[in-house]
This record gives structure tokens, C-alpha cells and sequence, in this order.
């Protein structure tokens, strides 16, 4: 079992490293002459109006939210599905009642109006 | 192969850290950062006990007690962090000192 | 020392350092960036002892969800003051009292007899996802703790909504 | 297994005994064998994207009825290769008070999670990356991480419209993640393992003729997962300055140009693999090879609708985006999780007709369902949009009488 995630280890930081590399290499080949203008941050070319930090509305939230509890809903569910062939009706009908009671969540959020992107 | 103990010393010095910063941070989303840590550190347990002492045997109560950590960890990291966002709201505050009206 | 152990060593290194700098940097960004750094050696730790289906789920849910939704709320409160770390003098205090704790956990944990057991190999078979599955799911098995956790989140879900959701009143 | 059959395990089974010779222990020989496969599923698809950028270039062309690139070489071959010398040699500017750690990681992060998935897709029954018996969650896993990257991007350029576009991106990558992840579930259901090798060895018939709503919603939700047209508001031009990237320039905006670009056949290659049963085909068992070949067949032809879908419709605004993911996408998912798992139990097991036609039908009816649905929510929208915003009557100052007209002028 440990071998393929020895094999997912070296692939993924090949696969990080590859970019990294490619960026390092690119850096030594490309020209290097900051300007104090060149490196000002960018605003469609005017100046920088404001300080950095604005305020955000609280919808990320709402649906930051939403996102995370069904996520761990789904990732509740998935092995009930990888063992569904193996499972009578009746545990069939618990993870049904399981996705319904999380469609009355969704259901609440629509009807508040948290879902949509005022 | 790796001895049970380093793991739990590994987790202890996790939850440790994790104590800390519920202590000393000020700001309340750096004690929801601590509070995370923690469940970490508990959840590192629970699954070293599962693999050392009761995986050979097909127990599956380690692997069950570890999900429901991550359902927990789920729900308090939302709603605390709805009661962060409404107090902010109100208050303009997030120091968790300064939440001190019910004190009287 | 087999290279399981030097794995292991290496990546408890980091996920330490990582926890330290969480609980010292300044900026709270930065405090959550090291938060998702830890998260990741936990992981690598569940990867180590074989349970893979966790080792995803700490991915999934803490890095994918939870990580992401505490930079949205730091986000949100940006305009918050920076908590000055190095101002509160409760600091010192508290450090001795965490390894007073530290040092005590370790002290009962060596006197315990079982703490030096090898672990022995998995068959493929116990690894397979479907025997969670079923067990999720059987009545004698862990059902109830199953149907719990939905209500759970819906109860999560419908009270973080309600508290976040900006009423009319509040649109100053 | 002679060399035409399957010429990847024969040079497999041949370095094997190369390196054995040479003494080294398995231990290193097995190293060895996993860096090279790791290097070849790597470099592989960064060169492809090379192509890619070609085709996708060639056909958004063909598709908008002009030509294309077709200057640099025959038929603008060499264009992709001319834009990534160019591309090489241009400066980094890195704006004042960037945070330089996430700044720089963030390009790093975008295509490492791309090139993530790679590591699972099984190439043909002998030749795959590795088979963790998580494939799918892992494939969710690594779109985390692409997530995780372009937070990273916002965050780190301390420019106040990427900050806002990257959280606007964000907000909508999660949000699609959710009907995508729910998707994910019907075929796994069906072939009873989360490993990518046994949902594509399980597909007998392939998933999409048995649940081809869950089929809808996954591709759907991978076109938006990717940023691409009806959903591509993370760099549309009429949106905030060009989204995330922004402050990047020369190779590390290169880097976000690739990760999208190869994100595009990632993701029709996973839709293949998952719902069009990957390297499955007539004589596939026998020779690894022509599996190789379906499948690269099937990937091609998702990947050539995507852009058709790309090319073709207009750009949704964010406010519609949020509602067609949660108002229709995610209730259709769970609507399709019900709908199979009971039919797929009432149902006798195996490939029998009874079952097919079963799950096809329902599959089908629950389409019909939602589409009118949509139809009657969208009647119902527009009808109440009616009522709120009537003429309304300008009042009109009453004309002068023309008496006091001419006196003025007089």
C-alpha cells in the first residue's frame, strides 16, 4: 500500500518542481531593470486610489460556507458509495435520508436568500 | 518500522502549541487557528491507536471516531466563524478582549 | 534508522516549525498560510500510518474547506487592528505551563507499557474503503453516528447562516 | 508480452533487469523506475500543452469564422513555440510590498495541481501513474490545491483589484466543486471503487449512456472548475483588470496561461475516464496499446466540444453564475445521487438490458424534469420582473401657451 503513495510523493514534487525550475530558468534569461514606476502596483494605468484594503461583502462567507458543509457531507457519502453494491435497500434508504436532510439545509439557504449574489 | 510513541510525542507537542496560541492570541480567528491545531493533535491519536492497536483485527471504530472529529472540527470552524463575522459587524472589533459586555 | 523513520523525523520537523510559526507571526494571513503548511504534515502523517481514506479526507475538508473559509473571514475582518502578539505579557507565563503539560504527557506516556509496539502490515483487503462504507451504513455498525453528523451540519449549516447573513437593519 | 502489444511494460520489465544486473538493490531499482515514470507523466503533458495552445488557438479561429494563427510556420505551427521563446526572456516585475513567499508560489502551486492529476489517469489497463484506491477523492484533493494557488496569487500581489479578483475566483471554484464532487459519486457507485483502473475496467457500457444527468453536471461543473467561457469571469476582460494575474508578467503568468490550458484536458480527460470508460474498447485487453488509443480518441473529441462550448456562448454574469451552480447544478446532483441509487437497487445487478434501460430513463426523465422546472421558475421570474418595473409616466411640464411665446421672442 505505502509504495503508490511513495510513487504520489515523487510525483507530485516533480510536478512542483518542474515549474519551479522552468520560472528559475526563465528568471536568468530575462532582463532585470525595476523602475520605481515599473514596479508601482498596477490600477489600469491611473494611480493607486485607497489604501489596499477594501471591505468585502459577507456573500464569501455564505458561500464559503455552504461549500464546507457540503463538502463533508459528500466526503461522508463517498463510502457509502464505493460499498453500494454490497448494501441492501435498507442502507440504501439511510444515505438517501442522509442527502435529504442536507437538501432541507440548501432548501433553508435558498429560501433566506443566502444563496444568491446580491 | 516507526514505534508507537513517536507519534504521540509528536502530537502532543501539536496540541501543546495548539493550548498556546488559544492562550496568549488576542485576535479571536487566531484562537479558532489554535482550537484547529488541537483537533489535529487529537485526531493524530486516534488514528495512531487505530493503525497500532486495532487495524490487524478489522476494527473500524479509530477510522469512524476520526470522521466524526473532521464533522465537528466542520461545524465549530462555520459557526464560530459566523459569530466572529457578526460581532465584527457590530462591534468593528475582533480582539477577544474587548467582548467583555456581559462582564457587568 | 530505515527511511520511514528519516520520512517521519523530517516531516515532524516541519509540521512543528510550522505550528510554532502560526502561533508567532503577526499578520493572521500569514498565521493561516502556516496553518495549511501544518495541515499538509498531518496529513503526511496519516499517510504514514496507512489510512489513506483519512489522509484524503484531511485534505479535502481542512485544506480545501476549512483553510479557505478562515482566509475568507480573514479577508472579511481585515480592517480589524492587527493583534500586536508581542504586547500581551501573559506570553511567558503560559509557555512554562505548556511544558509543565508537555513535560507531564510525556512522563505518562513513557510508563506506559504498550507505547513501544511495532506496528504489524496491513492486508489490502482491511485497507479497501467499502468495509468503512458498510459499516457506515449497517445498523449494528455505526449508523447512528452516521444520521447524527447530518443533523449536525444541517444545524451548522442553518445557524452560521442565520448569524451571518447581514439583516436589513445593520446597512450602516 | 511482445513489444507491439505493450511496449511500455516490455521497457518496463527490461530496465528492470538492466538495472538488476547492475547490481543495485530493488529498493533503488524501484526508486529508480517510479522517478522515470514520474519524469515521463511530467514533461509529457507540459509539452503537450505546447500543442494545445495551438489547437485550441487554431480551432477558436475555425470556430469565429477567421483563420487563426498562421503566420510562423505551416499553419501557425511554431506560433505556440515562438510565444514560449518570447515568453522566456521577458522581465519579472515584481510589484513594491508583494509578499515575495506567496507571490512567487502561487504560479508554482497553479500547474503542480494540474499536472496532479496525471499521477492517477489510467493510460490503458497496464499503463498508469499509480492506483491508490482513493483515485477520485484525490483528483478533489488536488483541485484543492490549484484553489489554494490562486488565493495565493490574490493574497500575495498586494494589488487591491487582484486581491478582489482572486476571491471572486475562489468563491466561484468552490462553488462549482460542489456539484462536481456530488457528481463524482453516481459512477462510482456504479462501479463500486474510488480507483480510477476499476471505474474504467468496470464500464462494460459506458457511464454515460446509463447516467447521463450525472454526466451533464460533472462536465458542466468542469468547464467552470477550469475558468473557461460561459463561466470564465476569473480573467474576462470586462470584469476587474484581468482577475488574479495581473501583477504577474513573463513566465510566471506564462505559468497561469499553461495551468489553464492543460486544466482544459485534464479535466476532458478525467470526463473520459470516468464517463466514457477511458482506455475501454474492443481489444483493449489484449493489446494495452490500442487502449492508449481509445482513450487519447475519446479525450480529443471532449476536449473539441469543450472548446465548441467555449467559442460559442456568451459570458455569464456572476450573479447568474452563483444561481445556475446553486439553484440548479447542486439540487440536479443530489436529485441524480436519489434518483440512481434507488433505481440502480430496484434494478437486477450486472449489464442486463432491464438495468440499462432502467437508469437511462430515469436518468433521462429527472433531464426532462429540470428543464422544465427551469422553464417555469424562469416564466415565473420574468413575470414578476414585469409587474415591479411598468411604464412608468414621465411627467411632461405642460407646453407654454403660444401667447407668451411670441412675446419672448418679440
Amino acid at each position: 500500500m505505502l509504495h503508490e503513495w511513495f510513487y504520489l510523493v515523487i510525483f507530485l514534487s516533480i510536478a512542483f518542481l518542474l515549474p519551479a525550475a522552468a520560472i528559475l530558468i526563465a528568471g536568468l534569461l530575462s532582463p532585470r531593470k525595476t523602475g520605481k514606476i515599473k514596479t508601482s502596483t498596477y490600477e489600469c494605468g491611473i494611480e493607486t486610489v485607497g489604501s489596499s484594503k477594501i471591505q468585502f461583502k459577507a456573500q464569501y462567507y455564505l458561500f464559503g460556507l455552504i461549500f464546507l458543509i457540503f463538502d463533508v457531507e459528500t466526503v461522508l457519502l463517498f463510502p457509502f458509495a464505493v460499498a453500494y453494491q454490497k448494501i441492501l435497500l435498507f442502507g440504501v434508504i439511510e444515505a438517501v435520508l442522509f442527502v435529504l436532510i442536507l437538501a432541507a439545509g440548501l432548501a433553508y439557504a435558498w429560501r433566506k436568500g443566502a444563496l444568491d449574489w446580491h | 518500522m516507526i514505534p508507537l510513541s513517536w507519534f504521540l510525542i509528536l502530537s502532543a507537542i501539536l496540541f501543546i502549541i495548539g493550548l498556546f496560541a488559544v492562550i496568549t492570541r488576542k485576535n479571536s480567528i487566531a484562537i479558532l487557528l489554535g482550537i484547529e491545531l488541537m483537533l489535529n493533535a487529537a485526531n493524530i491519536n486516534i488514528i495512531t491507536f487505530w493503525r497500532y492497536l486495532y487495524a490487524p483485527s478489522g476494527n473500524l471504530d479509530g477510522i469512524i471516531l476520526a470522521l466524526m472529529v473532521f464533522v465537528v472540527a466542520a461545524a465549530e470552524t462555520a459557526v464560530g466563524l459566523g459569530l466572529i463575522l457578526s460581532v465584527y459587524r457590530r462591534r468593528k472589533t475582533v480582539v477577544a478582549d474587548d467582548l467583555d459586555t456581559l462582564k457587568g | 534508522m530505515t527511511l520511514m523513520q528519516v520520512i517521519f523525523l523530517a516531516n515532524a520537523l516541519v509540521t512543528i516549525f510550522a505550528a510554532l510559526m502560526m502561533v508567532t507571526s503577526r499578520k493572521l494571513i500569514h498565521a493561516a498560510l502556516w496553518l495549511v503548511l501544518c495541515l499538509f504534515g498531518v496529513a503526511a502523517v496519516f499517510g504514514m500510518l496507512e489510512a489513506s481514506f483519512i489522509t484524503i479526507v484531511q485534505i479535502i475538508v481542512y485544506i480545501g474547506a476549512i483553510a479557505i473559509l478562515i482566509l475568507f473571514a480573514v479577508m472579511l475582518t481585515q480592517n480589524a487592528v492587527d493583534d500586536s502578539y508581542k504586547g500581551n505579557r501573559r506570553w511567558l507565563m503560559t509557555g512554562l505551563v505548556a511544558l509543565l503539560a508537555l513535560g507531564g504527557t510525556l512522563l505518562a506516556l513513557f510508563t506506559w507499557p504498550k507505547v513501544a509496539s511495532l506496528s504489524t502490515a496491513l492486508t489490502t483487503a482491511q485497507l479497501d474503503i467499502g468495509l468503512i462504507g458498510q459499516a457506515l451504513v449497517d445498523p449494528q455498525g455505526y449508523v447512528i453516528p452516521f444520521e447524527v453528523s447530518s443533523l449536525l451540519l444541517i444545524a451548522a449549516l442553518i445557524g452560521a447562516i442565520y448569524v451571518g447573513m447581514e439583516r436589513k437593519g445593520e446597512e450602516k | 508480452m511482445s513489444f507491439v502489444a505493450d511496449p511500455v511494460t516490455f521497457i518496463i520489465d527490461w530496465l528492470q533487469r538492466v538495472l538488476g544486473g547492475w547490481g543495485l538493490s530493488s529498493g533503488w531499482v524501484q526508486f529508480i523506475l517510479f522517478a522515470l515514470g514520474a519524469i515521463l507523466l511530467t514533461v509529457g503533458p507540459m509539452l503537450l500543452t505546447v500543442g494545445l495552445i495551438w489547437v485550441e488557438r487554431k480551432l477558436g479561429g475555425r470556430f469565429q469564422d477567421r483563420l487563426g494563427p498562421n503566420r510562423v510556420g505551416p499553419w501557425g505551427v511554431f506560433q505556440t513555440i515562438a510565444d514560449m521563446l518570447k515568453i522566456f526572456t521577458k522581465e519579472y516585475i515584481t510589484p513594491i510590498g508583494a509578499d515575495k513567499v506567496l507571490y512567487n508560489l502561487a504560479p508554482i502551486l497553479a500547474v503542480g495541481a494540474v499536472l496532479g492529476v496525471w499521477a492517477v489517469i489510467p493510460l490503458s489497463s497496464t499503463i498508469f501513474g499509480t492506483n491508490i484506491n482513493v483515485g477520485v477523492l484525490y483528483i478533489m484533493a488536488v483541485g484543492a490545491i490549484g484553489e489554494l494557488g490562486v488565493i495565493l496569487a490574490g493574497l500575495g500581489s498586494n494589488n487591491k483589484y487582484a486581491l478582489l479578483g482572486g476571491f471572486r475566483a475562489v468563491a466561484q471554484l468552490i462553488s462549482y466543486e460542489v456539484p462536481m464532487v456530488l457528481a463524482l459519486l453516481v459512477p462510482v457507485m456504479l462501479s463500486g471503487s474510488m480507483g480510477l483502473n476499476d471505474i474504467a475496467g468496470a464500464q462494460k457500457v459506458a457511464y454515460v449512456f446509463l447516467v447521463p444527468a450525472a454526466a451533464l453536471v460533472f462536465f458542466i461543473a468542469a468547464i467552470a472548475e477550469n475558468g473557461r467561457a460561459p463561466f470564465d469571469l476569473m480573467e474576462a476582460d470586462s470584469e476587474i483588470v484581468a482577475g488574479f494575474n495581473i501583477e504577474y508578467s513573463g513566465l510566471k503568468f506564462g505559468m497561469f496561461y499553461v495551468a489553464d490550458f492543460l486544466h482544459a484536458f485534464t479535466s476532458a480527460l478525467v470526463f473520459s475516464t470516468i464517463f466514457l470508460g477511458g482506455w475501454q474498447g474492443p481489444g483493449a485487453e489484449q493489446y494495452p496499446i490500442l487502449g492508449f488509443i481509445y482513450l487519447m480518441i475519446k479525450t480529443v473529441i471532449v476536449y473539441v466540444f469543450l472548446l465548441g462550448v467555449r467559442f460559442t456562448l456568451p459570458r455569464f454574469r456572476i450573479d447568474q453564475m452563483m444561481a445556475v451552480n446553486w439553484k440548479l447544478l447542486t439540487p440536479l446532483a443530489m436529485a441524480a445521487i436519489l434518483v440512481t441509487a434507488i433505481v440502480d437497487k430496484l434494478t437486477p445487478g450486472g449489464f442486463g438490458l432491464v438495468r440499462i434501460v432502467a437508469l437511462l430513463v430515469s436518468n433521462v426523465g429527472l433531464l426532462l424534469i429540470t428543464n422544465w422546472l427551469v422553464g417555469a421558475y424562469v416564466r415565473a421570474h420574468r413575470a414578476r420582473r414585469q409587474v415591479v418595473s411598468g411604464p412608468r409616466t414621465v411627467v411632461v411640464a405642460p407646453p407654454k401657451p403660444v401667447s407668451e411665446a411670441q412675446e419672448v421672442n418679440a
